[in-house]
């Protein structure tokens, strides 16, 4: 695997979370949100790869069954909570949620 | 490939449109996995984001259920505030991408899947045990949220 | 061992009132008995210690790994400074038996643990257990304010808390700064002090721990914490932030400036001598200008801290002696006042000047104790407010004779204050038409604080005798 | 017998321990017995020590150490001094007071007991520390004696503490007489400093080891100790105030004892003073001026006890110029005899005005000739000793010695001695003014006169001594190693010619009285009162407003006026004045400069209004604090990018 590679992968990388944390921060509907957190998360994910594989190593991959499971868990209660809100107040708009404002 | 798929992916006002995006994107990158020669990832990525967790999203979205109301709120939405969210994005890309020098070439060896094994199990037992705990406190945490008070009649 | 059980007593004493309850008086006779039991102890401790440096030593280990040690150590200093603590407590007790109706469990309690913190601060040698004492003495403190004060409690109490915690971060960040210095991981101020630090380096960590006891002495412009919180207090709050708390301000700067910052108290001396110059008329003339009796009071406890504050920064003989004796000394006259202040309005529900008077008629033995210590108040020749306040300008005289004459000034602004505060409460027209006179566990307390007053006063060998080589340690270097 | 010193002033400070410390209820006969009784016991203590020491005991000069004070490697010792300055001092002070204390016995016995019993402690404690003044050989008692005796007269000139005038008056003599031992206290410190030493024996030793420059301030502020002590100019101000006080208290205190203890404290550091002969030469000029002046202000009054105090000055004022000019032997005489007629004159005076209804107007004793013999024939005595009658009386003898001195002190002696003796004549003029007066046909009130032997004793004493102790004159100032001066004959001619003028003047006056109230308007508004409304405005005004200002608000109606406005407008007051008008003006000036400095921000008010910022910048912030997820990951993204950023920046190469 040639550096250039690599770079591009960073690069991709880079522009995947990139992206993901504009979803994020653009979005008030909760299923869109935690779409683009699977985004933002996938980023990591294939620069561990990238890297792992860059210097043969297996430990790059081992992070990416860790991130995984992160974001396993993380769109299960995501997911939940969504529900769980859009029964409590009747709307998906993450703004309606506002319980911790000061 | 998978830029434009995750682009697309957070800029769809339809959920569906969204998710079906998000796949694009996950075989696009999938597909990346293979030609870095980690094939095990690769097959993880798919089974379980393609597999399990956008069917999750799917179910959702079926039991929740789209409307064109709630299309044209999101577009709405996005389209009155998107340029302060873009330019922090582009914040939080630019030092990486002013920070990838050039490399040398490495290793271009496949890795097998035994020796993701081998690592996980071996020295990194702890941490499997750490995200299988994780995991469990989610699906705990996704209970009790998911549990409907009007039904208990205690609460 | 004897250290440990001076620290423990009091504590376990509040822990004692706090269960026991008010029911038959139990909590108040608990925390006397404890509190003397601390005396006791001390006495035989001092009675019993080796005439060297130290009367008595303990050093054991608490947390090693982070050279975190139990290192109490006992001179004459602290002997005097925790008999204070302890005696103060005692008639702070005994000044707030009636005054406290609500939760007097919890009120002896905080007593009882304020003075124990406050005997912690004396004994700690170890600076991190020194600045957790240091905190901790807030604490209960806090609560004598804000549960059992008058008027606007909360807010006085919460301006006290502030106004030390916040300073506390001063001599925190200066433990931490120190203890980075050394090549080993320890806080232990013996191991400290000899390290060789440049001249800035030591300004700087002393700059970090006078911000804590500048606050604590109440150093204009710090002092505006002190007023508010003596004025609404409780009786006992009053006495003990007076006598203990603001004395642990200038225990730490005649404890620890010297000993671990020698040069940098040297730079810093001169500015420290005119900050408290020009804090003691501060001081002084503000009280003058006061309506309530108790807030002149705190305002003249303003001025006499100043005093003290000159004395440890000009570092000579006389001087420092001349603090020591001003600290006692303050601890006697201030508390008295205060006790006397909190009877009468306990009796006529006023402290304001304008509205008391007369009693000279109504309760002549009120009236009596009154004189005495705004005589003293006012450095009558005879107490030992006097004395503290003439070796400081003496020592001051030794090393810089305009400051002396400022200092001198404070003598006779403090005339004006002192004659103002009396003729306020004895003098004129009797007011409140019958005025109890003081009954028999006031007289007691009184007389306790005016026999102390008269015999440092007259013999102040006693006290300087005592503290003589702690004095000798607080020595600034390479002055004359 | 030198050990017995030590507890002259024991009984006294016992009799203040007991009747002010102890709190059991006592009853009226119990006060009054022990207030008396422990007065008494000074004398009778004094009186072996006395006889001892003119039987040759005080040559050596035994000095007696009480306590030793050890402060690092100083030795601070607090002892008594068997000399002839304290023997002399010594029985002068008990016998006057012990004299002066039967008095009170009688005089006051009418008040409640709980003011009598206040009356006599203050007046105990008066007189034990006035004692261990005149018997200190250190300067830590001498000063502790000192700063007693100042309290102990604030808290009986403001006796009568229902009178705002009383407590007005005695604040002022507190407030006065402390600024003055402050000074005092720094140049005995620095005197101290230079020599090592709190005795006497060792300072004076050591003062030819100080250079002048340091001798100087030393001496200068130990002198405007004693001066303000003493009530001279311009420190005289709070003396005829005090005189608020009961006629026992301004008796002892105001006339006999306590100002003349700036006289002790000068005579026992004449060697000092002997040093530095610049500030000699300045406190001899003030004690002339004071006399002069104070005489002329005694002249002036229509109440007989402001012009006693007047004349207390004025004759203190005679004291000072014979130290001044280095006659403290002289002086010290002089303040023997004087305690004994000056406390003669007020007790009789004090039964006179009682005569009147207690009204003490000159006026109003008219007829006391009629109405109380006794009282009125003492206080010719003491009149005529007073204004130094030629011959009969021993303050004639007394004065001469000092007028002998001033003569014969060098080039200055005869300008001097000529102002001196003009203000003789002004005594003699306004002593016997106030005895014609009382001679004069009077209404015959019917008041009770007091009987009793309590009252009449004292006087007799006092009278007699007056008289008779002038032909002992000499022999006391050759006891406190002065010489008595030669003086050519019509010098002495002069001295007694003097007085007699001035009773001629008096005699005069009484009869055309109007001479006197056109001096009165024409001197009124120009002389020594003036300083004192100057004081009220310059400094007293200027501190109440200052600490009011940086009390704040609260303090608006602090300060409840501590004297009451003076009768003259400032303005009216310093209108022909242009340097009395710059004056007050540029002090106003500078009050308000400082207030102006000090109006909008005090510190405690800083502090709040910090505090306050805070809180409104909390109500800025808060606002941020939306809750929202997009929000809040916004914050996140934010910090992660500065972050990012951070790491990037540090890591440039």
């Amino acid at each position: 695997m040639t550096g250039t590679a690599l770079t591009g992968m960073m690069i991709v990388a880079a522009g995947l979370f990139a992206t993901g944390v504009f979803g994020v921060l653009a979005r008030r509907g909760i299923l869109f949100q935690l779409i683009a957190l699977e985004v933002a998360l996938s980023g990591p994910a294939l620069a561990f790869i990238a890297a792992g594989a860059y210097h043969g190593d297996a430990e790059g991959q081992g992070m990416f069954v860790l991130v995984l499971t992160l974001a396993a868990a993380e769109v299960a209660v995501g997911l939940a909570l969504f529900l769980r809100i859009r029964r409590s107040k009747g709307s998906d708009d993450s703004d309606a949620v506002s319980g911790l404002k000061g | 490939m998978a830029l434009i798929a995750a682009a697309l992916a957070v800029t769809r006002y339809n959920v569906v449109h969204a998710l079906l995006y998000l796949l694009a994107m996950l075989l696009a990158l999938a597909a990346a996995f293979f030609a870095l020669g980690a094939a095990f990832a690769a097959v993880l990525l798919i089974m379980v984001y393609a597999g399990a967790i956008v069917v999750l999203f799917v179910f959702v979205v079926m039991a929740v259920g789209t409307s064109p109301q709630a299309i044209a709120r999101e577009r709405e939405m996005l389209q009155r505030s998107w340029p302060m969210p873009a330019a922090i994005s582009v914040l939080v890309a630019a030092p990486f991408l002013f920070g990838i020098g050039e490399q040398a070439a490495g290793n271009t060896a496949p890795i097998a899947a035994q020796a993701v094994g081998r690592l996980l199990f071996g020295p990194w037992a702890w941490a499997i045990e750490l995200a299988s705990f994780l995991l469990l406190a989610g699906l705990i945490g996704v209970r009790h949220i998911g549990r409907d008070r009007a039904q208990e009649p205690e609460e | 061992m004897a250290l440990i059980a001076l620290l423990l007593l009091p504590m376990f004493g509040g822990f004692a009132a706090y269960f026991l309850g008010s029911r038959r008086d139990a909590d108040r006779w608990v925390s006397i008995a404890s509190l003397a039991a601390t005396l006791a102890i001390l006495i035989v401790t001092v009675a019993g210690g080796d005439d060297g440096r130290w009367l008595a030593k303990v050093d054991l280990p608490w947390v090693p790994s982070f050279g975190i040690s139990i290192n109490f150590a006992l001179d004459g200093l602290s002997a005097a400074l925790i008999g204070i603590a302890a005696g103060l407590g005692i008639i702070g007790v005994m000044a707030s038996w009636h005054e406290i109706k609500v939760d007097s469990g919890l009120f002896h309690a905080c007593l009882c643990w304020t003075v124990s913190a406050t005997i912690g601060v004396f004994l700690s040698f170890d600076l991190l257990v020194f600045a957790f004492f240091w905190e901790a003495q807030l604490i209960p403190s806090f609560m004598l304010i804000a549960v059992w004060g008058h008027g606007a409690k909360e807010s006085a109490a919460l301006k006290f808390l502030i106004f030390n915690a916040v300073a506390g971060f001063g001599l925190l960040a200066g433990v931490f700064g120190l203890a980075s210095m050394a090549d080993t991981m320890t806080f232990n101020a013996f191991t400290l002090a000899e390290l060789k630090l440049s001249t800035p380096m030591q300004v700087w960590l002393l700059l970090g721990f006078s911000l804590a006891f500048l606050v604590k002495l109440s150093v204009p412009p710090f002092h505006a914490w002190l007023p508010d919180a003596h004025t609404l207090a409780p009786t006992a709050g009053s006495i003990l932030l007076a006598g203990l708390l603001l004395k642990t301000g200038a225990y730490g700067l005649f404890r620890f400036s010297p000993m671990l910052f020698p040069d940098g108290l040297l730079v810093l001396a001169p500015y420290g001598i005119a900050l408290g110059a020009a804090g003691a008329l501060y001081g002084g003339v503000v009280a003058c200008g006061q309506t309530d009796a108790k807030r002149l009071v705190a305002y003249t406890s303003v001025a006499h801290m100043c005093i003290v504050l000159m004395g440890v920064a000009a570092g000579v003989e006389y001087a420092l002696a001349g603090a020591v004796v001003e600290m006692v000394a303050h601890s006697f006259s201030a508390s008295a006042l205060f006790l006397l202040i909190g009877a009468l309005y306990e009796r006529t529900q006023t402290r304001d000047l304008r509205e008391l008077g007369g009693l000279q008629q109504s309760a002549p033995k009120f009236a009596a104790a009154f004189a005495l210590f705004c005589s003293a108040l006012l450095a009558l020749p005879g107490t030992a407010n006097f004395v503290g306040e003439a070796l400081v300008v003496v020592g001051i005289f030794q090393v810089n004779w305009p400051f002396a004459l400022l200092a001198l000034s404070t003598l006779i602004v403090s005339v004006v204050y002192g004659t103002r505060l009396l003729k306020g409460v004895t003098f004129g027209a009797a007011s409140p038409a019958v005025v109890r006179d003081l009954g028999w566990r006031e007289i007691a307390t009184v007389l306790t604080l005016a026999a102390g007053t008269i015999a440092v006063g007259l013999y102040p060998q006693s006290v300087i005798g005592l503290v003589g080589p702690a004095l000798k340690a607080a020595l600034v270097p390479h002055l004359p | 017998m030198a050990s017995l010193l030590p507890f002259v002033p024991v009984s006294a400070l016992l009799g203040f321990v007991l009747l002010a410390l102890v709190p059991l209820r006592l009853r009226r006969g119990v006060v009054i017995g022990v207030g008396v009784g422990a007065a008494i016991v000074p004398a009778l203590l004094m009186l072996p020590v006395g006889i001892v020491c003119v039987g040759g005991a005080c040559e050596t000069g035994a000095v007696v150490t009480i306590l030793t004070i050890h402060v690092g490697q100083l030795a601070a010792q607090i002892a008594m001094s068997l000399d002839p300055l304290s023997v002399v001092a010594g029985i002068t002070v008990a016998v006057v007071g012990a004299l002066v204390m039967i008095y009170a016995g009688a005089y006051m016995s009418e008040e409640p007991v709980g003011d009598l019993r206040r009356f006599f402690a203050y007046m105990n404690l008066f007189l034990a520390g006035m004692l261990a003044v005149v018997l200190a050989a250190d300067v830590l008692l001498l000063f502790l004696g000192w700063e007693t005796i100042g309290l102990c007269s604030f808290f009986l000139i403001a006796y009568y503490t229902k009178r705002p005038k009383a407590v007005a008056a005695g604040t002022k003599a507190l407030v006065t007489t402390r600024v003055a031992d402050t000074m005092l206290l720094a140049g005995l410190m620095l005197l101290f400093l230079a020599t090592g030493t709190t005795r006497f024996d060792g300072m004076l030793a050591g003062v030819g080891s100080i250079d002048a420059w340091h001798l100087a301030p030393i001496a200068g502020l130990i002198a405007i100790g004693a001066l303000g002590k003493s009530a001279q100019i311009p420190f005289h101000t709070w003396l005829p105030s005090a005189m608020a006080g009961p006629t026992p208290v301004s008796a002892l205190l105001h006339s006999a004892t306590m100002v003349a203890a700036g006289v002790i404290l000068l005579v026992r550091l004449a060697p000092l003073f002997a040093a530095v002969p610049e500030i000699s030469a300045c406190v001899a000029v003030l004690g002339l001026a004071t006399a002069m002046l104070a005489a002329l202000a005694a002249l002036l009054q229509t109440d007989v006890k402001k012009l006693l105090a007047f004349s207390t000055m004025s004759q203190i004022g005679f004291m000072v110029l014979a130290l001044g000019i280095g006659a403290p032997a002289a002086a010290l005489a002089h303040f023997a005899i004087h305690a004994v007629f000056k406390s003669l004159l007020f007790l009789s005076a004090g039964i006179m005005s009682h005569g009147a209804h207690g009204d003490t107007g000159i006026e109003a004793l008219r007829g006391s000739r009629r109405r109380q013999p006794l009282a009125f024939w003492t206080f010719a005595i003491g009149a005529a000793a007073l204004a130094g009658l030629p011959l009969v009386t021993a303050g004639w003898y007394s004065k001469e010695a000092m007028l002998g001195a001033v003569l014969s002190s060098g080039l200055w002696g005869v300008p001097l001695w000529a102002l001196a003796v003009a203000a003789v004549v002004l005594t003699g003029t306004y002593s016997f003014r106030v005895v014609f007066v009382a001679a004069g046909r009077g209404p015959d009130k019917s008041i009770a006169p007091w009987e009793g032997l309590a009252v009449w004793a004292p006087l007799v004493a006092l009278a007699v001594l007056a008289v008779l102790s002038g032909f002992l004159v000499d022999a006391l100032i050759r006891f406190d190693g002065g010489t008595p001066s030669e003086l050519p004959w019509i010098a002495t001619l002069l001295g007694a010619a003097a007085p007699l003028a001035g009773v001629a003047l008096a005699r005069h006056l009484v009869v055309y009285p109007q001479l006197l109230d056109q001096l009165r308007a024409k001197l009124r508004h120009r002389k020594v009162f003036r300083i004192d409304s100057l004081y009220y405005f310059i400094l007293v005004r200027g501190f109440r407003k200052l600490s009011q200002v940086m009390a704040g608000p609260g303090g608006e109606q602090a300060i409840a006026p501590v004297l009451e406005a003076p009768p003259i407008d400032v303005v009216k007051l310093v209108a022909g004045d242009p340097i009395g008008r710059a004056l007050v003006a540029s002090a106003t000036r500078l009050v308000k400069a400082v207030v102006a400095a000090f109006d909008p921000d005090r510190i405690d008010l800083l502090w709040m209004r910090f505090a306050r910022a805070l809180g409104r910048a909390w109500e800025h912030v808060h606002r941020i604090q939306t809750g929202r997820v997009r929000d809040q990951s916004l914050g996140l993204a934010l910090g992660f990018a500065g972050l990012l950023l951070f790491a990037w920046g540090t890591s440039w190469r």
